[in-house]
């Protein structure tokens, strides 16, 4: 029913804004929603609260300065943003790293990507009424990466792991059980959420048909990662242009059918089974050598260009990096992949409930940080 | 002479009852917090007193001290009257309780009755928080309220009625009574009654899975989001209490009420009502919420007809 | 496909294009660029997937940067318009790929490169009423702090 | 009716399946620490405050150099064509604690404490003078060594 006006009575859409601070706009993101009762007419998300103009302080830093600001942008996967980072000034500057490093990157990686997704899990569950519990679950699981971490690297989230050339520290025998321990740990742990949140028949009653993002919207708005996957679209960076050395690991893509809400979330829980696999491979065949290729304390690449991309656990990555000869970056540019899964959110929401804008921005998983930058 | 021991008499038991009202709330408020606390891996409160018992008292004097924001735009004399509105009915419903073998206020012949029609007031006062303080968000969640406490009251008073039926009395304690050889519960079609009842009872006092006139992740708090201190304490007691209430009402007419060995009857009855408050909670920290249109669906689709059938095979076993 | 062979076939296909010396990046003119990506979104490139689109600034001229990929092709092209600080308008993509909406609205907020024909072309990382284009070279404002000392 | 009548006990079986998870975890211990009284030991490498030796700095400039967010200063003088300390400030409200400033220090002077509990009521407190002895007394009865 479209608003109507008859002669005695009235009506109008009701406008309101939901954000920036919301307890379930997953930052500072603020939605203007047009509402027709309780159905969404149409939405106008504003976004850029958090913007800390990433790229200008880029330009006036040198490069290994600005590895700690990576960890700022997708603060939930700091070690993937690293990661993302110094592969692509190493491919600006042409540097092959040591066999080990590529192993340990992997290792981090992947265990941080678990993390992330353990929180996509969690808030999604949060945002659908399950008050706290799964939550507090993801985080315990989570609590247990992030103490592998800081005896790592020493800091429990931003981690500036990650160097020009390695990594910044060796894993020693004793990190390496630990990780051994959390992978026997946290594969029950991952049943345990297909029991109270997977297949719970409240939860299918909410995600299900929910948010249908087709393949086709879903390449032609350049959504990535797990949103893509969720849509049936068989594309994973790690499969298909492999880095580092997932080319030689097992592991499979798992696609959703549909596209909905709940296919986005079952991709992410079914990541984690992967991601597990993955570490469990990387440590059994990871070789000794060194972690760091000496590199010298200033670098100056060459003036050119390169643009690089890795699977981050919320979509592809990209930088864009130009050099001009000095120590700094000419331009780096941060194609962030939530603020492209953000963009399709209008389009979705059109005629859903109010209480579905939720779901849907839930299942994206997007974060504010990297959409602000 | 007669009148002035009646008063004394009423004001005796008003204050016992307004006192366990206040104490159990608290005492529920604290459980509930253990309770979540433990279900998700964590202790809860644990500072004030052993385990953090006195916790609830700490934050009414806290809730006590706070400053009475009034929103500039609300309508002032709605927005004062909702809380007050919406703690009355649970209070008043503990006239029919039966606690014990005489343990109770007023054994009124129509106390089912009674109850039934408390239960539809505290909407008003819910909705009035919501269109009160003038807020979008309240005023969708007090829309919601009332849309859902209107489904829920059909399934609600039949599966309450089914249990009249089977003891002949709408007195509460004659229902009791009429449960002395065998509790409601194991007959087969007063299971099924207190299934539906125990859903509707969970969706009228807006607990999960039907929270959704709170809805936090939605509606940040729904009808109460403009309302701060000693307001927003009534609310929070009035819930409690209706929880209470629900969960005694079930024990009353579905557990044998005070009936037990061995233990006086008000042990009895507070056991099974507290025991019935766990089961609410643990429900409440393990499930998500229903949509708006899928609740509704819920109550019209499978609750009603449910109880129509069952209220119909009751009959037929009277009769038979 | 290689990103030579690529290059190749855009350049039988648009003879204006010409490649940037050292990389495989391919310099449109800025009249053709709503034409060379309505060729490429078909087969047989495909490109499917508008990537990124980045503006760099060189003083002399502002570069804006596509990058494309191809789900179904696995390969990747970038395009590159040159324009003078003078004429900053270039035609929108957003209505062949939507990704295109949200990153050409960035690169307006941050270079003030104006996309002709983009339905909604507003600010969207600074506030609506901001003053400016952040990342030109040029820019300067009171608060913005300066490089740390190198 | 009968594809209807199993989704139905489908459905209420997985909510006693998540009704039975979340009991499971009612009857386990806690996993959380109770924070002032308890509390987490810290890692060999932990980045907390940064802390110095005045007597091992060599005055190369090095960590003042690599600090993204300039956080540190440092003055020295000449004495007998040695250059020695004179001040050495650090901002701790800029302060990333990324620990560049320690992995590029040559004398291992800059090293990064333990200290994590890094909250003041006075705004001036966040700029310390490295080379005072007393410097992190108020901070480190909250912090285990």
């Amino acid at each position: 029913m479209d608003a109507t006006q008859t002669k005695e009575m009235y009506t109008e859409e009701f406008l309101i804004n939901m954000g920036p601070q919301h307890p379930s706009t997953h930052g500072v993101l603020s939605l203007e929603l047009k509402l027709d009762g309780e159905t969404i007419r149409n939405c106008t998300p504003h976004i850029g609260y958090l913007h800390r103009s990433m790229e200008k302080i880029a330009e006036n830093r040198t490069f290994t300065q600005f590895i700690p600001f990576t960890d700022r942008l997708d603060y939930v996967a700091s070690m993937n943003n690293n990661l993302g980072y110094v592969m692509a000034v190493e491919k600006l500057l042409n540097l092959e790293i040591s066999e080990r490093a590529k192993y340990i990157r992997v290792i981090i990686a992947e265990l941080n990507r678990i993390a992330s997704h353990l929180i996509a899990t969690g808030t999604f569950a949060q945002d659908l009424g399950a008050f706290a519990t799964p939550l507090f679950y993801c985080f315990r699981e989570r609590e247990k990466i992030v103490e592998i971490f800081d005896q790592i690297c020493g800091n429990r989230l931003t981690y500036n792991y990650m160097r020009i050339g390695g990594v910044l520290a060796d894993l020693s025998g004793e990190i390496i059980e630990k990780i051994k321990e959390f992978i026997e740990y946290m594969r029950p742990k991952v049943d345990d959420y297909d029991e109270l949140i997977t297949y719970n028949v409240i939860f299918l009653a909410r995600s299900k048909h929910i948010g249908v993002l087709s393949k086709e919207m879903a390449i032609n708005y350049s959504v990535t990662g797990p949103n893509l996957r969720g849509s049936g679209v068989k594309w994973d960076l790690r499969k298909d242009e492999p880095y580092l050395v997932y080319d030689k690991l097992e592991f499979d893509i798992p696609v959703g059918e549909n596209g909905d809400a709940w296919d986005r979330y079952k991709v992410r829980i079914e990541e984690m089974r992967q991601s597990l696999r993955i570490i469990e491979q990387a440590i059994e065949s990871l070789p000794q050598g060194e972690v760091t290729v000496r590199v010298g304390r200033i670098l100056k690449p060459s003036a050119s260009e390169t643009y690089f991309r890795t699977e981050n656990p919320r979509g592809e990555l990209g930088f864009y990096i130009v050099g001009d000869g000095s120590v700094y970056p000419y331009r780096l540019k941060i194609r962030s992949p939530s603020f492209s899964n953000l963009a399709v959110l209008p389009e979705l929401v059109k005629g859903i409930k109010v209480a579905d804008i939720v779901c849907v921005l839930g299942s994206f998983d997007v974060l504010m940080g990297e959409i602000d930058r | 002479m007669l009148s002035i021991l009646t008063i004394i008499w009423a004001l005796i038991v008003g204050i016992i009852v307004l006192g366990f009202i206040a104490a159990s709330a608290m005492f529920l408020i604290w459980w509930e917090r253990k309770v979540s606390a433990h279900i998700q891996s964590r202790y809860g409160p644990m500072r004030v007193g052993w385990h953090g018992v006195l916790q609830s008292v700490a934050d009414a004097v806290k809730l006590l001290l706070k400053e009475n924001i009034i929103p500039a735009e609300a309508d002032k004399l709605v927005w004062w009257l909702a809380p007050f509105i919406a703690i009355v009915p649970p209070v008043m419903a503990f006239v029919v309780l039966p606690f014990g073998k005489n343990l109770i206020v007023k054994d009124l012949n129509v106390g089912v009755l009674y109850l039934m029609a408390l239960s539809s007031v505290s909407v008003i006062g819910i909705f009035m928080a919501g269109w009160g303080s003038n807020n979008k968000y309240s005023l969708i969640g007090g829309m919601r309220s009332a849309a859902q406490i209107i489904s829920y009251e059909l399934p609600l008073i039949i599966s309450m009625i089914i249990v009249a039926m089977q003891a002949g009395s709408l007195s509460m304690q004659k229902i009791v009574l009429a449960q002395a050889g065998c509790w409601n519960i194991l007959h087969p079609n007063m299971a099924m009654a207190f299934i539906v009842y125990i859903i509707a009872a969970t969706a009228e006092i807006n607990r999960v899975p039907f929270d959704i006139p709170e809805a936090e992740s939605e509606l940040v708090a729904g009808f109460h989001t403009e309302y701060s201190g000693m307001k927003f304490a009534m609310f929070f007691i009035g819930e409690y209490t209706n929880l209470f209430i629900i969960s005694a009402i079930a024990a009353t007419l579905f557990f044998g009420g005070w009936q037990g060995p061995i233990l006086p009857g008000v042990v009895w009855f507070l056991i099974k009502s507290y025991g019935i408050v766990f089961v609410l909670m643990w429900v409440r920290w393990t499930f998500p919420r229903l949509r708006v249109d899928q609740l509704m669906g819920f109550a019209w689709k499978i609750l009603t007809p449910i109880s129509f059938v069952n209220l119909a095979i009751t009959g037929w076993l009277l009769l038979k | 496909m290689r990103p030579d062979e690529i290059a190749a076939i855009i350049k039988s296909k648009f003879p204006q294009v010409k490649e940037e010396a050292g990389t495989n990046y391919i310099i449109v003119p800025k009249e053709s660029i709503l034409e060379v990506a309505q060729y490429i979104k078909n087969p047989p490139l495909g490109m499917d997937n508008l990537h990124c689109i980045t503006g760099i600034d060189r003083k002399e001229k502002i570069e804006v940067v596509y990058t494309f990929y191809s789900i179904g092709e696995h390969h990747g092209v970038t395009l590159k318009v040159n324009l003078t600080p003078e004429d900053l308008n270039v035609a929108s993509l957003s209505e062949i790929w939507k990704s295109a909406n949200w990153l050409e609205r960035e690169v307006y907020d941050l270079f003030g490169v104006i996309f002709s024909g983009h339905p909604d072309l507003r600010r969207i990382l600074n506030p609506y009423d901001w003053q400016g284009y952040p990342l030109r070279k040029n820019y300067s404002n009171p608060d913005f702090i300066a490089k740390p000392r190198m | 009716m009968i594809k209807y009548s199993k989704n139905f006990v489908i459905g209420i079986w997985s909510l006693i399946k998540g009704l039975a998870v979340t009991i499971k975890y009612c009857f386990r211990p806690a996993v959380t620490l109770q924070y002032p009284t308890q509390k987490r030991p810290m890692s060999d490498c932990y980045r907390g405050l940064v802390g110095l030796h005045p007597e091992k700095c060599i005055v190369c400039y090095q960590c003042v150099k690599m600090c993204p967010t300039a956080c540190l200063a440092i003055t020295h003088k000449l004495e007998d064509k040695k250059k020695t300390l004179e001040t050495f400030k650090y901002n701790m409200e800029l302060c990333c604690f990324c620990g560049l400033c320690e992995q590029v220090c040559p004398a291992d002077a800059i090293v990064m404490t333990k200290i994590y509990e890094i909250s003041v009521y006075d705004r001036k407190k966040l700029d310390i003078n490295l080379l005072d002895d007393k410097k992190y007394d108020e901070w480190t009865h909250t912090t285990i060594k």
